[in-house]
């Protein structure tokens, strides 16, 4: 980069033009921000990503399909499951394996089992965003239990590597059952909690109420999908839309509302919190018995075509499109991510607001940087 | 009127028990002065006396500083379902000296195109800000380094300086993030130095002086809090918010605001100079808690209840020292919760409260005071 | 009048959230019981990881110190990363018949995913998962470990 | 509208269109230079209403280099893949649609950072991910000795 020559710019143009990231406390991680300032005001916001770029598609070109599943998990890490999820059903749909009941249970329960620690770790970090640092760890401390669920039963806390092609890794453990409703018995009574130290704050109320407004169609035209989108009104569920999983038997509702702000977005999520917890108690006593995986041919080749699968990650939609021709490695496979999009949007509704006002808005939109660079 | 009173006091009657003569320091001060006098002349003596207060200052300082951060990272911790630091010493006692050394021996990063003149100043005018205001803060009966007739305003005054230093600092650094925190600090502190002027107007009009004595004097038959009604509770209030404020701390901590300016304006900041802001601020702290408790908790006056002899003789029992501390502890402790539980605030919301609410409410609130009082319907 | 009594009441109700927030937090201050920190390398004796925990790739040997890896390379093929190469060797059995065999099995700690591909693709069930995750070295050469046991051999049955 | 009855539609606005019923969607394969009409047609006309475009994704086809858009009916909730191809390998270029869905701004710009195939009329074409020397590593001609490693 050569040096530019100053030159005198005229009052009304100057910019406070200010880095926020690639370390910054509120990106969440590499993101940069080039925010230009008036004052205080936000005047333009330029994101710049691939800072973790890792070339995850094309990694997918030379790979086989049970080895995507494990690339998957390092996008969007913080529902990983969700992720290992949509490529296994892209495959079996591809191969047209019926997939047990068991396996359908038991995978929905995980979901919405990562949609819960997801959203755990986004309130506290939403609310460390708004400078109330406790929330970081009451919310991890409630995490901590459900990653030790996913410890237990797949080995892994975070990065869970629990599907493959046809069904699971493995059984889930003895203990499952008993642990997850422990946890949800316990969390029930903790949520309140959250509601008392940060939902009804009237500094909260202040911070979040009519910022970042986001109206439905930009929501759509935006490809804004996720408790974000909902919260604009946006129907956009995919569990509701095209049920995948054991979905379409079970009872819930999708969290809509139409007001688009910073704290209808966090509402947002809470809500999606407590109807996680509705799926799972639906679901976790009728486990049906089976098998925990179908046996799949050890080289798995996917019929010449190509194959999109949606599911409905903690942060919105994510679709798997794999194009193949027919052999053992997919010929392109492309993840639409839903953070990608999220991001996209940041400038149109942060503009006009306050330095603090964009931390609260990012906060909200939720986004997880390895999910857009791929 | 007022040397009247301070004399009154000072000159302990036979009648007093025991411990109250030994819980007033001034006979022993009073020595110290006169011995001194026989010893050297005027001019020395005063050198002699300002050296020992200051090196005592000093070292209250140092280890106020060191126990306030401990305290914070313990009572934040148990707030937050942890332990907090338990690794050096029993219950961690010893992290924040360790902390300290490793302060000490940190590099002093130098900052290209900085304004090294400033840069370096900063960090003193803030923490001689706070030393400055220690000075006039009644520790105990005849305990404090100089009792000025106009305590309060000098306290106000001198604790406001700190904002210079931390413009200073956020000017200099030549950092964009430290620029914006500096400006959020000076329109922060210019607002709320108001309300806390006016909180403590409140109490000097019950008081009639801003002498700090005769205010912790005047509360030996009950505390402001309780004697002046609703009105001094609402100065209270008034006093503990915008005081939270003036001392930058959370959910005022706008300047410094973690999420969105990293640290604010000591971004740039290393070593030793770094630990200065980071003392100052607990030492401001400190005193405006101590501020709080002697004018309206009764500084070092002991807990009475009217008619109850006996719990009144065992709460004299208690030295003074220890009610003023005590006391101050307990304003910290609230603003700790503060800081721990709430979000931060924004900046055009920080000056809405500061204008809309805290100003107002003060406003009518001195003329209610001024009201009582002129009535004599307080205690 | 309407305006001052909105104005109290806005005061009250938001003094009254904060309260309520304060009630969470003093709550858990005055409930020491309720400190989830564990004092971790203190603990270690009684720190017990599921029995699932993916710590690291290792190979069981048994007493007479064989194992049961045949060399057939499936865990490499399969794994995603390039974790693990396989160093295959022909010996000659009691029979006469050359065969394939272990040589070495190297698995890099460093690039391992944890994503059990070769443990449950192995044929054989030589490879397991031990539940060790103190992994910190000093040297990045020593997370290159070997896991066939020098002198070790095939276990007889397993082919 | 179902699959059938899109296909009817779409052939009734726009000539040149090669209509395939996938596996799951309906696939319109257009040439570059009407791809832009029929997408704004799609979006606007009330019959069809495709204002989410959901996927965008550039694919080298080996001599080809194309773009698939997977669009979405928000209201009756069907679902058509427009999809397009240029051979110009050295200057590909194609019309943007980022005013139609504005999702496409940065969807178009991860296309054109990793594949290199440009977009005409697009707001701000810049490279997303990667700094201006590097090439397109998607493509299927790209090679780079240092960063893959195969085995």
């Amino acid at each position: 980069m050569e040096e530019k020559e100053i030159i005198p710019v005229p009052d009304e143009q100057q910019e406070y033009v200010i880095n926020m990231g690639p370390q910054h406390p509120s990106t969440h991680g590499v993101l940069r921000l080039l925010v230009s300032l008036k004052g205080e005001m936000v005047k333009n916001i330029q994101p710049h990503v691939g800072y973790i770029h890792s070339g995850i598609e094309k990694m997918c070109e030379s790979m086989t399909y049970t080895q995507i599943i494990h690339l998957t998990d390092r996008m969007d890490y913080i529902s990983a499951h969700i992720n290992n999820e949509a490529v296994c059903l892209n495959v079996e749909k591809a191969l047209e394996v019926d997939i047990p009941d068991r396996v359908k249970v038991i995978r929905t329960i995980m979901s919405e089992l990562t949609r819960l620690q997801s959203h755990q770790l986004w309130w506290a970090c939403f609310g460390m965003d708004l400078g109330g640092l406790t929330c970081f760890f009451y919310g991890l401390r409630d995490r901590e239990k459900i990653l030790d669920i996913f410890e237990e039963t797949c080995g892994g806390r975070m990065i869970v590597s629990y599907n493959c092609p046809g069904g699971l890794m493995y059984d889930i453990h003895p203990n499952f059952q008993k642990r997850v409703k422990d946890f949800i018995k316990y969390f029930r009574k903790i949520l309140p909690e959250y509601d008392q130290l940060l939902t009804g704050n009237v500094i909260f109320h202040e911070r979040t109420k009519g910022i970042g407004k986001l109206t439905k169609e930009d929501a759509i035209s935006f490809g804004v999908t996720g408790p974000t989108g909902r919260a604009s009104g946006f129907s956009c569920d995919i569990r509701k839309h095209e049920p995948y999983s054991a979905y379409d038997r079970v009872q819930f509702k999708e969290i809509l509302f139409t007001e688009g702000d910073t704290f209808h977005r966090y509402v947002a999520r809470i809500e999606e919190m407590w109807e996680s917890m509705n799926i799972i108690e639906q679901l976790i006593d009728n486990i049906p018995e089976g098998q925990f995986a179908v046996k799949m041919k050890p080289v798995i080749k996917l019929p010449e075509g190509e194959y999109y699968q949606r599911v409905e990650t903690a942060r919105g939609e994510l679709g798997v499109f794999v194009i193949s021709d027919g052999n053992k490695n997919p010929f392109r496979v492309k993840f639409r991510s839903p953070n990608f999009s999220n991001l996209s949007v940041l400038n149109h509704i942060a503009k006009g607001f306050k330095i603090a006002d964009l931390v609260a808005i990012g906060g909200s939109l939720d986004l997880i940087i390895p999910d857009i660079d791929r | 009127m007022l040397p009247e009173i301070v004399a009154q006091n000072t000159s302990p009657s036979l009648s007093v028990p025991w411990w109250k003569v030994v819980y007033n320091f001034s006979p022993l001060t009073e020595w110290i002065d006169k011995s001194l006098h026989n010893a050297m002349t005027p001019f020395w003596t005063t050198v002699t006396e300002m050296l020992i207060i200051g090196v005592l200052i000093l070292l209250f300082y140092a280890l106020v500083g060191l126990f306030l951060v401990y305290a914070e990272r313990k009572v934040c911790a148990f707030m937050q379902n942890r332990l907090g630091p338990n690794r050096v010493g029993p219950f961690g006692i010893f992290q924040t000296i360790a902390d300290l050394f490793k302060l000490l021996f940190k590099e002093l990063v130098p900052i290209k195109n900085a304004d090294g003149f400033l840069f370096n100043l900063a960090p003193y005018i803030v923490i001689i800000a706070s030393f400055m205001a220690i000075a006039a803060i009644p520790f105990a009966k005849g305990l404090h380094a100089i009792d000025l007739n106009i305590g309060v305003l000098y306290v106000i005054a001198v604790s406001a300086m700190g904002v210079i230093g931390v413009l200073l600092a956020g000017w200099s650094s030549n950092n964009k993030y430290s620029l914006i925190g500096a400006m959020r600090s000076g329109a922060q502190i210019v607002s709320y130095e108001l309300s806390v002027g006016l909180a403590l107007i409140t109490i000097v009009i019950m008081a009639g002086s801003m002498q700090l004595s005769v205010i912790v004097e005047a509360q030996r038959d009950g505390w402001f809090i309780f004697k002046g009604h609703i009105p001094a509770f609402i100065a209270f209030i008034v006093f503990l918010i915008s005081s939270t404020a003036e001392t930058n701390r959370g959910p005022f901590d706008l300047a410094e605001a973690e999420s969105e300016l990293t640290a604010g304006y000591h971004t740039e900041y290393s070593g030793i100079k770094f630990a200065f802001f980071f003392l100052a601020e607990y030492i401001n702290m400190f005193i405006v808690s101590s501020i709080a408790a002697t004018v309206f908790l009764g500084g070092w006056m002991p807990f009475h209840v009217s008619h109850w002899e006996g719990f009144n003789h065992i709460m004299d029992f208690i030295p003074p020292f220890i009610w003023y501390i005590g006391k101050t502890f307990f304003v910290i402790f609230m603003m700790m919760w503060f800081k721990w539980t709430f979000p931060r605030l924004r900046i055009d919301q920080l000056l809405t409260l500061e204008w809309k609410y805290l100003l107002p409410i003060n406003l009518v609130n001195v003329l209610v005071m001024a009201f009582i009082v002129l009535m004599g319907w307080h205690f | 009048m309407r305006s001052i009594i909105n104005y109290l009441k806005e005061i009250i109700l938001g003094v009254w959230s904060l309260l309520k927030g304060m009630k969470v937090t003093g709550s858990y201050f005055f409930r020491p019981g309720t400190i989830i920190t564990q004092k971790y390398p203190s603990n270690r004796k009684d720190l017990v990881m599921f029995d699932r925990f993916k710590g690291e790739v290792v190979m069981p040997h048994n007493e007479k110190n064989e194992h049961k890896c045949t060399g057939c390379g499936i865990c490499e093929l399969n794994c995603p990363n390039g974790t693990i190469e396989i160093i295959s060797k022909t010996i000659i059995t009691e029979d006469g018949k050359k065969k394939r065999a272990i040589d070495k099995h190297i698995y890099r700690l460093g690039m391992c995913t944890f994503c059990a591909l070769c443990v449950k693709t192995c044929p054989s069930n030589a490879l397991a998962f031990s539940q060790k995750f103190e992994h910190a070295v000093f040297n990045r050469a020593l997370l290159i470990k070997t896991l066939n046991k020098p002198g070790s051999q095939l276990m007889k049955g397993v082919e | 509208m179902d699959k059938i009855q899109l296909g009817e539609f779409i052939k009734s606005i726009a000539r040149d269109v090669e209509i395939k019923e996938g596996k799951q969607y309906l696939e319109v394969t257009v040439t570059p230079s009407i791809l832009y009409q029929l997408a704004r047609q799609l979006r606007e006309k009330e019959e069809t209403h495709f204002d989410y475009l959901f996927c965008l994704t550039g694919v080298d086809y080996g001599v080809d280099l194309g773009v698939i858009y997977h669009l979405r009916s928000t209201i009756y909730d069907h679902v058509v893949v427009l999809k397009t191809r240029t051979s110009d390998r050295g200057n590909p270029l194609l019309d943007s649609v980022a005013d139609i869905w504005q999702t496409a701004d940065f969807h178009e710009r991860e296309v054109y950072d990793l594949l290199g195939i440009k977009f005409n009329n697009h707001p701000d074409l810049r490279r997303l991910f990667l700094d201006n020397s590097w090439g397109f590593p998607l493509r299927k001609d790209y090679v780079d000795d240092i960063n893959i490693v195969t085995k």
